[in-house]
């Protein structure tokens, strides 16, 4: 197996090329990801070498697509279906809620979905409205759904491959931040990254830091200005199963949590980690859990999304009043 | 840019014999067979209803002959996706009366044994007509030679997902048979509110392939026209829409009083239209019915309809089947849910027996 | 002032009814909402007084239902949508997340948006798929909508008066499980209960009870069920914003908590509730918060209804485990 | 059913005499000098975003006429709901270009000055269609004698949003026109993948009013078919659909590379076909335009668009803003987030200047 210096956009093409090549079952559609190869370049040179067929330019219609998908996942094909961005997912969630998640659960099996939706998502790229927003919330809460998100290179490629694989409907969001933000070896071939485990990231006794995403990164140098602390980072990547095992052993060593996420606060994924922390791992905690998040406000346009965004700073100073607690 | 209007058997059972079907005695009683079986089984789900046995129900008194001239114009390997009035295709496709009664004594368990190619019931209005385009779709890149034809009624042309899916089989040719049950009202907003379109087979014309609009109640146009429509599809030429002009009998739902909204002589002069009795004359005419076959044939219908009623009372839900079918593999979280439930289950069952 | 006996659902058509002759702007439109008078009768009589220009029989489409009231609202007119069931209220989540929510913070405040979207929730009735749904989750997570819920015809017409009337979006679900179920008096003439503000059902010292909506009579029964504890008992009323003051000053003294819910548990409002607690009384805590909840599953057929929703017992169950760990 | 053709000046500036617009000199200028200061804004907001001085920028490059021939046959009182692509309707409507700029810089703030009955840039294809539709009906309730004009591309006719906000329209016969750019692309999608029917305009008559297809570079026919469209909706005539058949000069937006997805010869064939060409040929045949003026003028605009770069570029976003326009009053945890993100920004400032 080679290994390749690689950037997330090329991890998420490399995975989608390679399990084209090897199932003739999967195939990709959305705006703009045939000819154009996509607006952000993932699914770059797939249609030259697999045909418009199986590389497919979608008219304008976000729950066309995704309800299109559907009927070609219930019929044996993988489509692996892209939502341009984020903020276009909403016209989605119907089709989503209603049928992807409840396929297998309403034919009592009959009929499955193995449907990927991915989507880029998030903030710190200074983008359009509508182009900024994390939206995990909406999908974790639909039960039949799981939800994905990396935070590496190497994580996005093997993730995607075992959600391509997995025979259910996974929501797939691509922190746009960490599109190019940096690369690292990412073999060719196949490797799977397995969903619904979280990954600890660093260990250490005093904190846990739980992230996923692009706030991983974020977490990473906020850990670099409280050196003196010995901090746990997790990495959840499968939001939806979550992995509480992962989360309840470090909050029953380190007593004390910082959750950061991009989300607006209030019912952001935090509040569902807070719960399932009260309910296994209460009597461990030494502190509050605390949230560093979006606010309860829409995404703002550029000029103010560093205000809204957690950052390093904020991170470091959540930790250091967790653990002074 | 025009769209035609076909008719072949009228409401006196007068057939137009240039374009009439040629079937043989044994379809044409199938098709009448299923027709009547379809209305009594509707009819049974109205009196369990009514006795508090059944979910709230909509039946399709009176579009028998859309139901199940398509649904015979398919052959089994096609896809049929219904919206929830399609009681009659599901019979004509094999679906058993007993899992039909399943379903709407309000258990999925219905579905664990749905014969191939039969998707379940969609609740919500034409979203199913985006999985019909998605698996015809399918069958064309995978180059087998069936098609899909998916069921919905006139409302259902105002939502965005009808839109969407017309446009995907336009701009890919998709194999796929749109029927419109134009039944004149949705719940209780009659047609011409619905859309200032003058048809509604119109509307095809809105993304490049033909719409048709023809005699609902006349199970030979349906079947006709479907026929042609489905070879059509299966031979590479796309997708077709019609429109099956045809008429609500009964109330939208058991929920539901349409005395409210329309007049009875309205629905007076539908009944004069009904699909069962021109088949019937027509076969009379034909030499191929009487009045001791009918009486045989309703007593048989009236067994098979009460031993599936029979069959369908004695089935007991799997509380299991909650959390098993979420998941091919039950999640951590679904196994601690499951057990807090059969925990308190248990725990009841001691406190009633204790 | 005259009182009458009335149910939640002519309670909730006499502030439609009275709000309308007070307010020539207010209207109200939907599937079947006025020659039919609503599926559930809520807008009945409405067309005959006051005309199809106010009261409209709208085609059937959801997103263009609340889109098209998202234009009529920013013209200056108060429209009062009804989604005709919960179930069908995910096709109007992009125009509530990309725009009713934030119509006053894009064009800051030259525009805004007084809409108040109805629609019946939740399970107990025996109803068809997606008729039993609780969906709250996805609207309280929008920042820019408030999201109220009813328990009582008393508080239903009230809270209803104050939605027409607040400037900005309200999301008004009524639990149809109650639509019927009792009688209380009602005022007839103005009066309204304010949004974001819970109310106190119970006072107790034992524990707190937490619910909204239909299952705040689940509550009621279950409190009969453990007579010998003091449970406190709080309906929300508002869900978002919430009013976290009522209830962290009774955790406070309580020291215990149930929150009980229709939605799935994942993040279910009964997360948020637990995160605000943790932030703000983590301290005073002498159990872990339990949720009563739907488990985290799509909404069952009838025959499973019973096994799915919170009831008495459950309740019950769990008042008697968090009183006494 | 069918739909017309309009055009009246040719890419030649050769004008149909029998459809020519009885406009005055001042009129036309404006017309013209529009057109150019919609342009001139565009290319500065290219070379600013290059400069890492603007967000992602969707210039209107080619498409004037469709802009401002449209924007002009309007009155102040319509309303007026664009896509993002409508910077020529939004200078023509008179919002100034510093607050175009502040917005297109990334801030809402850029809003606070809107003038009236022009709603903010709706990034959400097809979405703004239902707001439009909306607005003239309450338009048309409230008994007022206004129109509502809403614009598109050929990619939002695809989406949901646009099927209902059209089939509204037409039960309702709101007065709104609905201005559909066909610039032949939605990104890299060509107008043919992107719906089998044969024009867009056609798509009207699924809802029963009427559809017009018109050469969108041609800002006299835009001018006069608005023109009609708006009295006839005014007047109780309900809407009217207008295609503007035009062509995007430019990339998608500053992140695009069209050479992907298109020929270089075919952007060469539309290049003969420019709309501010064609004007100032047909200005200069009538003697109301030379070569002095031009450079007067383009002059002017130079400075005219240096001086809003300048002031929106002097613009500081204000951060309570963020909190300010969520709700008329601030919730208790709006407060609370507010204070938190205060004391963090006071907390850094005295790192800063500790
Ligand atoms: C998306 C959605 N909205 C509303 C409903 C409630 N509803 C059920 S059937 C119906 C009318 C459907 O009319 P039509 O499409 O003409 O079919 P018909 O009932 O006449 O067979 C409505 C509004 C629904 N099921 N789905
Ligand atoms: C709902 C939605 N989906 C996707 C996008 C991303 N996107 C922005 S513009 C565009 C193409 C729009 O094409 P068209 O409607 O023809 O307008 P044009 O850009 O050509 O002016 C797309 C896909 C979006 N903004 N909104
Ligand atoms: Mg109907
Ligand atoms: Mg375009």
């Amino acid at each position: 197996m080679s290994l390749a210096k690689l950037n997330m956009v090329q991890a998420i093409n490399l995975a989608l090329f390679e399990e084209m090549e090897k199932d003739p079952t999967v195939l990709v559609m959305g705006e703009d990801v045939g000819v154009d190869g996509g607006v952000f370049r993932v699914t770059e040179g797939l249609l030259s070498k697999f045909g418009s067929d199986r590389v497919i330019d979608t008219p304008l219609a976000e729950s066309g697509i995704v309800g299109t998908a559907i009927g070609m996942a219930v019929s044996g094909l993988k489509p692996v279906a892209e939502i341009q961005f984020e903020g276009f997912s909403y016209m989605t969630i119907d089709q989503l809620a209603a049928h992807a998640s409840r396929i297998r659960y309403r034919s009592r099996g009959t009929y499955h979905c193995p449907l990927v939706v991915r989507a880029p998502y998030g903030g710190g790229v200074k983008a359009l409205e509508h182009h900024s927003e994390a939206v995990a919330t909406f999908y974790i809460h639909i039960p039949g759904l799981k939800v994905v998100i990396p935070s590496t290179p190497y994580d996005a490629k093997g993730l995607l491959i075992s959600s391509i694989r997995d025979p259910d409907p996974v929501m797939f969001f691509e922190p746009k931040k960490l599109y190019r933000a940096f690369k690292e070896e990412v073999p060719e071939g196949e490797y799977t990254v397995p969903l619904g485990v979280g990954k600890k990231i660093t260990e250490g006794e005093d904190l846990t830091l739980i992230a996923w995403g692009a706030m991983v990164r974020v977490c990473q140098e906020a850990m670099e200005q409280v050196k003196d602390l010995n901090v746990e980072l997790i990495d959840l990547r499968t939001l939806s199963p979550l992995d509480d095992k992962v989360i309840i052993d470090s909050v029953k060593k380190t007593g004390r949590v910082v959750i950061v996420h991009e989300e607006p606060r209030t019912l952001g994924f935090g509040a569902e980690i807070i719960a399932r922390i009260n309910e296994k791992a209460l009597l461990s905690l030494e502190a509050p859990v605390k949230r560093v998040t979006g606010f309860d406000v829409p995404m703002p346009l550029p000029k103010l999304e560093d205000y809204y965004l957690p950052n390093a700073a904020k991170v470091a100073d959540a930790i250091k009043e967790v653990a002074a607690f | 840019m025009s769209v035609d209007w076909l008719s072949i058997l009228d409401a006196e059972g007068n057939v137009d014999e240039s374009l009439e079907p040629k079937l043989d005695t044994e379809t044409l009683e199938k098709f009448y067979r299923t027709m009547v079986l379809t209305r009594m089984y509707d009819d049974k789900a109205l009196k369990l209803q009514r006795q508090g046995r059944m979910l709230t129900f909509g039946s399709s008194l009176g579009q028998e002959a859309t139901a199940v001239g398509s649904a015979f114009a398919m052959k089994p390997d096609d896809w049929f996706f219904p919206a929830f009035r399609e009681h009659g295709v599901q019979i004509a496709r094999g679906i058993p009366l007993s899992l039909l009664y399943i379903y709407w004594m309000g258990s999925e368990d219905a579905n664990l044994k749905l014969p191939p190619k039969n998707f379940p019931v969609a609740i919500p209005v034409s979203t199913q007509i985006l999985h019909a385009v998605g698996a015809a779709w399918a069958a064309k890149i995978k180059k087998q030679n069936i098609a899909s034809v998916v069921y919905f009624g006139d409302g259902a042309t105002s939502e965005g997902d009808f839109h969407e899916g017309m446009n995907f089989a336009g701009v890919f040719k998709t194999p796929t048979v749109f029927i419109c049950q134009n039944n004149q009202y949705a719940i209780s907003l009659p047609r011409e509110k619905q859309t200032a379109s003058k048809t509604l087979a119109q509307k095809a014309l809105a993304y490049g392939f033909e719409g048709i609009q023809i005699d609902g109640n006349d199970v030979l146009a349906v079947y006709s026209v479907t026929l042609t429509a489905l070879e059509k599809a299966r031979s590479g030429g796309g997708p077709t829409m019609i429109e099956c002009f045809t008429y609500r009998m009964g109330p939208h739902t058991t929920s539901d009083d349409p005395t409210k909204y329309r007049k009875a002589a309205e629905v007076e002069e539908w009944k004069k239209k009904d699909p069962i009795k021109r088949l019937r004359i027509y076969l009379e005419k034909k030499g191929m019915w009487d009045q001791s076959r009918e009486d045989a044939m309703i007593k048989e219908i009236t067994d098979e309809v009460e031993k599936a009623v029979k069959e369908a009372e004695s089935y007991k839900p799997v509380v299991e089947n909650m959390f098993k079918y979420v998941y091919a593999d039950k999640p951590l979280h679904l196994k601690e849910q499951m057990d807090e439930l059969q925990g308190f289950i248990s725990k009841r069952r001691g406190n009633e027996s204790g």
